[in-house]
């Protein structure tokens, strides 16, 4: 990150455009010269912005082994990502960051087994890791992926699930949906039942990521699975402006969301109020 | 040391001015307000300004950039000029300390830069507290009213300003004015502190203590049910916050103005209910939560994050615009203390 | 010298708890010197005993509490209220915001609230303490063993220098018992900005809206802002904004907040007692009373419960707005 | 002189029914006009917001007209009767903070009056060119 600056953003335009479900869309960024608007590291967040408009935090769901280019998945909530859906390829934005904590790749994940569990729109900050791990697979050990949907049209990457992962070799992914619906012969269930059902040994390291329900429930079932709370990862959201743990709003108890997170181990975040 | 008379003020301050702009505590009918020098203007005898000089590092009101649009692209623009040195006049100790908990907050890495520059091009010129106020509890937090640090410090004591450089900043400032200023040595000055420190025995708040605060106490206080009671008649409105000389959050907007957008920051507040909504939750939902986090920032999160230094240096501007008369000190002394 | 003792409120109030009536109070709480007083929701005798104040200094009006209070709970809160005050209790109940079965009022006559800040500015700081003594405030500081004698009606705050009733307009029962609604002399000062020129008009607002830090005070302390969101608190209004960023954004934001409680504004003057920069925020609320009371006939805002507001009501033959200007004074 | 011949910036908001109708009916008999008066319809002169007249001067507006149905042959009955009160309300306070009151004002003109229509904007400019810029409810972020 440019340290002088660091509220000031970059040019860069949306050069593809992919509609993943009807309300995520995942967008290509890069600057106007055509090159990756910065490096990051697995899990951490840039600042998204479009002048008049807003100004957001989001995961960067592209892995840093891509050296061509960034990649941002973003779901339909409020005003600013609804202007985003209704852009065009060209649009140019603006972008800042790399911002906050990475998932440890380089340390603890390192040579573990990695159990990946992802509800919804939750893959996306999850994707550059795994993305990552496949990428450099001799650092790491067994990739397994849980991923869960209301249904079959809200599985986000569904095309690069089916196409990339499910055919490495050290990867297994694990798909649900909440519901029974035509056309899909895969599990139904909840994520959290689908984690105690498929019942992993400890020997791994679980991230989890999606709505909040989501994760309690799925962290509950981990903890009967005997795992514990040091092993488990996840990763925050809270309001942000500045990014750079100066604005005052995304603090849980000392911590930053923002510089401090947004990823967390679990052991870490009973430390802190609950309020988030 | 230095001394000037009194009387020979505004002699200094026209000097000063002609090289700096000198901005200076005056009274005005709604109180003590600081304002740019301009012949005439009186050094205000009250030590609480309604706003602190904070403002001139951390305006209410920054513009950042700008924005061009033009169909799809997007031209950004750094509307930031450069800034000349500038004096701060008579700030009290408290509000000088002030500026270490905003410095730890600004200046850490990655540092802002809007703040930084105009710290730089700041100079702060510090006075003793001769008549404190009853909402004053600087001693508190282990501030000392009667040696005020900054870039030079002064005193008052019979007629006379005493004046000590403190920084190369300093020291250039006292090199433009030398002319009219007279060496002294420390005896009235000390006096003075004397004095001071009588007084500080006498003010109402003397015994307030940060005793069960500080870093590692949120599992301790967060759950307090006192937080109810203490919060329950707050307004949510931003007058504590905005008067604080300590308060830093801040809010980035953007304005569409009739040709691009400026984006500007402006101070925000823990105390409005949207200051922490989002599209998918909020994460304090009423106003006993908004409330604890700024107490819980001030005598916790902050001591935790930088050292045990508080975000409070007791000045009292928060006592004296409540607007229902509830501030950190009845919270410190409803929480603190030793807890049976 | 208030008519009513602390003491005689609180026996009342304790009753009233004993008797099972209400189970919480509205009322007055001491803070650490003698004018910081919060208002507070007392629940049991002792509490109000410890900490239950009543003085020259209890200017919070408390009927805007009542809307978060009564939704508390099912049993009757007690509220204690100045004859100003119930102006403002049944302006909130002529537009449904509170269940009035839900709400013990208990008047209390007012003989005038003190301004600190006039006293300071006669005594400077370091207030030690105040004491009531007659018609006269004995304030002492520390920097002197002998108190500065301060006559009353010298330090009274604005609002109560215009006083317009000490009759109180809702109540359950009285204490202290009740007073007239005054003959006010309170849109003097409207009418000294009226006669001024158009320039001095637009210097003086200039200088005073000039201070306004937009610290939403005035606003939130309103008992007729009442919305659950604020214009300005809303991105989707267009025109949400947290700060002065111009004299634009100032005049805007007052003129908006004054207009919006137009026709519905007490003149309970909490505005003005809360603005940390005294900016004299009631005189624009004043200026459309007093227009209303010129154009639409006198009108006071809670006055009735159910009136109907100047401003969802009209007559064929009102006056146009062009002849409207500068005619206030009929 | 021509040089910097000062033009202002009108805006009028019309009510659907008549005001707007009148401007229509102005435009048809080749009544002049400046082209400086920004007509924004809105479904009836009740509908004008005091914050929308203040939000125009914000954005560059010299003075402000509101056009309504003429009292008593309000489309919705009695919406008019509001805006006269509002607006006087409205106006007299602008005049109380020092505002010009020549700048804004209310005019009630039918679907029938298109003359009516093209006479008021054209003195209605010439008042407010003879006031000259707005300077007093301007924000400077929206000039240039």
């Amino acid at each position: 990150m440019n340290n002088h600056e660091a509220l000031m953003p970059l040019v860069a335009e949306i050069v593809d455009i992919r509609v993943d479900t009807p309300d995520v869309k995942t967008f290509t960024v890069l600057t106007p010269d055509g090159k990756k608007p910065f490096d990051h590291m697995p899990g951490q967040c840039a600042m998204v912005s479009a002048p008049g408009v807003g100004e957001a935090m989001f995961s960067i769901t592209s892995s840093p082994t891509d050296t061509e280019k960034m990649e941002f998945s973003i779901k339909r909530c409020g005003g600013f990502t609804e202007y985003l859906h209704g852009v065009d390829v060209g649009q140019q934005i603006t972008v800042r960051g790399p911002y906050g904590r990475p998932f440890p790749v380089d340390t603890e994940f390192k040579g573990k087994n990695l159990l990946f569990i992802a509800g919804g729109i939750g893959l996306a900050p999850l994707r550059s890791v795994i993305n990552y791990c496949r990428d450099k697979k001799d650092d790491y050990g067994k990739i397994d992926i849980v991923y869960g949907s209301r249904s079959k049209d809200d599985l986000v990457d569904y095309a690069e699930i089916l196409n990339e992962w499910c055919s490495d070799k050290n990867v297994n992914v694990h798909l649900t949906i909440d519901r029974e619906q035509e056309g899909w012969d895969g599990h139904v269930g909840f994520v959290p039942n689908y984690v105690s059902e498929l019942g992993f040994d400890t020997n791994r390291i679980g991230i989890i990521c999606g709505p909040p329900i989501m994760i309690k429930f799925t962290l509950g079932n981990l903890t009967k699975l005997g795992f514990e709370k040091t092993q488990i990862y996840t990763t925050m959201e809270l309001r942000m402006k500045c990014g750079i743990g100066k604005c005052g709003r995304c603090n849980i108890g000392s911590k930053y969301v923002c510089k401090d997170g947004p990823v967390f181990r679990f052991d870490e975040l009973d430390e802190l109020p609950d309020e988030y | 040391m230095y001394k000037i008379k009194i009387s020979d003020l505004p002699a200094l301050f026209d000097k000063l001015s002609e090289k700096y702009d000198v901005f200076l505590p005056v009274d005005f009918d709604n109180g003590a307000k600081y304002k740019k020098y301009e012949k005439g203007d009186v050094l205000s005898e009250k030590l609480n300004t309604v706003k602190s000089p904070k403002d001139f590092f951390f305006p209410q009101t920054e513009d950042m950039m700008r924005f061009k649009t033009e169909g799809k692209k997007i031209d950004v623009i750094d509307i930031r000029e450069p800034k000349d040195d500038f004096i701060v006049f008579g700030v009290t100790e408290c509000d000088v300390k002030s500026f270490e908990v905003l410095d730890n907050v600004f200046l850490s890495e990655p540092a802002d830069t809007y703040y930084a520059e105009k710290r730089a091009h700041g100079v702060l010129i510090s006075r003793a507290c001769s008549k404190p106020s009853e909402t004053c509890f600087c001693k508190t937090y282990g501030i000392d009213p009667s040696e005020p640090s900054g870039d030079i410090s002064t005193w008052k004591a019979d007629g006379t300003l005493y004046l000590r450089p403190n920084t190369d900043k300093g020291e250039a400032v006292i090199s433009v004015i030398s002319g009219i200023l007279t060496e002294a040595d420390d005896d009235e000055v000390n006096k003075e502190k004397e004095k001071i420190n009588k007084i500080l025995d006498r003010l109402p708040l003397k015994n307030l203590t940060t005793e069960g605060f500080g870093a590692g106490k949120t599992a301790e206080l967060f759950d307090r049910p006192e937080w109810a009671g203490l919060s329950q008649s707050c307004l949510g409105c931003g007058t504590c916050t905005f008067v604080c000389p300590t308060c830093q959050c801040y809010d980035i907007r953007d304005f569409k103005t009739n040709d691009g957008v400026i984006r500007y920051r402006c101070w925000d507040s823990c105390m409005y209910s949207e200051f922490t909504k989002m599209s998918a939750g909020q994460p304090r939902l009423t106003q006993k939560e908004r409330f604890r986090q700024r107490f819980m920032h001030k005598l916790v999160y902050y001591p935790e994050n930088n050292g045990g230094l508080y975000s409070c240096v007791g000045c009292g501007r928060c006592l004296q615009s409540c607007p229902i008369s509830m501030n950190i000190v009845k919270v410190m002394k409803a929480l603190g203390g030793k807890n049976e | 010298m208030q008519k009513i003792s602390r003491f005689d409120i609180i026996n009342r109030l304790k009753d009233l708890l004993a008797d099972g009536n209400v189970d919480r109070v509205l009322g007055w709480k001491k803070g650490e010197f003698r004018y910081d007083v919060t208002p507070h929701v007392f629940t049991s005798a002792q509490e109000l005993e410890a900490d239950f104040v009543w003085g020259d200094f209890c200017g919070a009006n408390f009927s805007k509490y009542l809307i978060k209070e009564t939704a508390k709970s099912d049993k009757k809160v007690a509220v204690l209220l100045k004859p100003c005050d119930t102006y403002s209790f049944n302006q909130l109940l002529t537009e449904h915001r509170f269940d009035r079965e839900k709400v013990y009022a208990v008047g209390v006559a007012c003989d005038g609230m003190a301004d600190i800040f006039k006293i300071k500015k006669i005594t400077g700081d370091g207030i030690s303490d105040i004491k009531e003594n007659g018609e006269d405030l004995d304030v002492y500081t520390i920097y002197d063993e002998k108190p500065v004698k301060i006559k009353k009606t010298d330090v009274l705050s604005e609002r109560c220098l215009s006083c317009k009733s000490k009759k109180h307009a809702a109540y359950d029962e009285l204490l202290g018992g009740d007073g007239d609604v005054l003959d006010s002399n309170r849109f003097d000062e409207v009418a000294k900005i009226e006669a001024m020129t158009e320039e001095e008009r637009y210097a003086f607002w200039q200088g005073e809206l000039s201070r306004c830090i937009r610290c939403n005070a005035c606003r939130d302390v309103c008992p007729a802002c009442t919305c659950e969101k604020c214009v300005f608190d809303n991105p989707n209004s267009g025109m949400e904004n947290k700060s002065p960023a111009n004299e634009f954004e100032e005049k805007l934001f007052h003129i908006i907040r004054a207009f919006h409680v137009a026709g519905r504004c007490t003149d309970c003057g909490e505005c003005s007692r809360v603005c940390p920069q005294r900016i004299p925020l009631h005189l624009l609320n004043r200026k459309f009373i007093k227009d209303i009371n010129a154009f639409y006939g006198e009108y006071q805002a809670g006055e009735v419960v159910g009136s109907r507001a100047p401003l969802v009501d009209f007559d064929k033959e009102d006056v146009e707005p062009k002849n409207a200007v500068g005619k206030e004074d009929k | 002189m021509q040089v910097n011949e000062y033009k202002p910036l009108i805006v009028a908001f019309c009510c659907n029914w008549c005001s707007y109708a009148g401007a229509d009916l102005a435009g048809n008999n080749r009544l002049n006009y400046p082209a400086d008066v920004k007509i924004i319809r809105v479904p009836c002169s009740c509908r004008v917001n005091p914050a929308f007249v203040l939000r125009a001067y914000q954005r560059g507006a010299d003075g402000v007209l509101i056009c309504g149905c003429h009292p008593g042959d309000c489309h919705y009955t009695t919406g008019n009767y509001y805006t006269r009160r509002r607006m006087a309300l409205l106006f007299s306070m602008l005049s109380y903070l020092g505002i010009e009151k020549e700048r804004t004002r209310v005019e009630w003109i039918s679907a029938a009056e298109g003359a009516k229509f093209a006479a008021t904007m054209n003195e209605f400019v010439k008042t407010v060119t003879d006031l000259g810029k707005n300077r007093r409810l301007e924000d400077l972020r929206c000039k240039k």
